[in-house]
């Protein structure tokens, strides 16, 4: 799946999107966060305060216990600043 | 259905023309409302906000939030614009306008809005300058969580 | 002191034109919501209305519901320009324009102006048209009064 | 003083304005309305429904107990409609 960054999650993690293939056991949001926060430091420091960070599966704003499934795309951000 | 106009652009905006389309041709408009948010400049230490946005999402959100306020209130028009990229103090950063019988529905449907837009649209706001902060992005404000959920649902 | 522009006039207006100096040269305000109340045709059997006011107190009465407001919120800026004589569908009758830092109280201010002019500025309308109420005064709405009401003191 | 009337009640009373000069019993706007009543039916007709009419004076609005004292200028109209 594609896995997009924005603001500063997108300036600690380095990237602003990348491809990612998760093991089938990342079934949710969060599960996918711990899994990237494996990866390295950068991703480390970009989820250190997970509260914080938002997500959205394909385009629409989700919870940190919605599940994964066949979403092709996925967002991490930080709270919304516009307006 | 009402008349629904959303746009995410770099370009500055003019609020008459984009707001003519809600009027053109319509006798029974009684009320428009419209919302311009500026950039501010800080006391003179920002030189310029920038806007990020994440393309695709953010125009889907906006229509999102658009068409909870139509679901909401009986409104004729509603317009949204929103900008990206690089914007000086003074410039327009966000439009809303509302079109509506009479006027309670389209001030509070504006209202509603910009109260959602703030905390649902995928925007985030970058400060330069030559303030303590700089190169800091904008946090987000309870102020702002809570004037969102004062509309429930 | 808030920049405060205040009109009753027979002539329509623009909106940009007469709301660009609540902005000039400022690069504080992150905030202007405009209010325009346009003549309505009732289903086409309206073909103009005719409107009466008390020349001298109509600018006084505005002038004291502008500082009432400007005494409840920390505005910017406040522009009210209210249309005199005939007026026909799809004309503006009234626009308001409030400024302020934020979002919150430009919104509250701009409504509020609204909800009193309503109930508290002496203009009278007269219907002119082909419809059964061409020749009536428009009747005062409790709906009105029901919003003026709800600003307390 | 100074009576001027607006909308339906300058049509009714038939006048946009005029000098009136009340005795010295007439102290309260009510009092302006009663002895006003009795100069005409076109007056009667006006003030037919007293609790619509509304009064200023010197160009503020008033209650109807009011006392008008060295008012110059006296108004009648029905309940504003601007907007």
């Amino acid at each position: 799946m594609r896995a997009l960054y924005f603001a500063w999650v997108r300036e600690r993690v380095g990237l602003a999107e990348e491809e990612i293939a998760p093991p089938e056991t990342v079934k949710t949001v969060a599960d996918l966060v711990a899994w990237l926060k494996g990866r390295g430091e950068n991703y480390e420091a970009a989820f250190a305060n997970e509260m914080t960070v938002r997500a959205a599966l394909d385009r629409a704003h989700v919870k940190p216990d919605a599940l994964i499934a066949t979403a092709r795309e996925i967002a991490f951000f930080p709270p919304m600043t516009g307006g | 259905m009402p008349l629904t106009i959303l746009r995410v652009q770099k370009e500055p905006f003019d609020t008459a023309v984009e707001t003519a389309p809600l009027m053109a041709g319509r006798g029974d408009i009684g009320a428009v409302v419209t919302f311009t948010g500026l950039c501010r400049d800080d006391g003179g230490s920002l030189a310029a906000l920038e806007i990020e946005h994440y393309p695709g999402m953010a125009e889907e959100e906006i229509g999102r939030v658009v068409a909870d306020a139509c679901a909401r209130w009986p409104l004729e028009g509603v317009l949204v614009i929103h900008r990206c990229g690089v914007i000086r103090p003074g410039e327009p950063i966000v439009l809303v306008a509302t079109t509506s019988l009479h006027r309670r529905e389209a001030f509070a449907a504006a209202e509603f809005l910009m109260d959602y837009l703030k905390t649902r649209a995928p925007f985030w706001k970058k400060q330069h300058g030559d303030g303590p902060q700089s190169g800091d992005w904008v946090e987000a404000k309870a102020a702002d969580d809570a004037a969102a959920e004062k509309w429930g649902g």
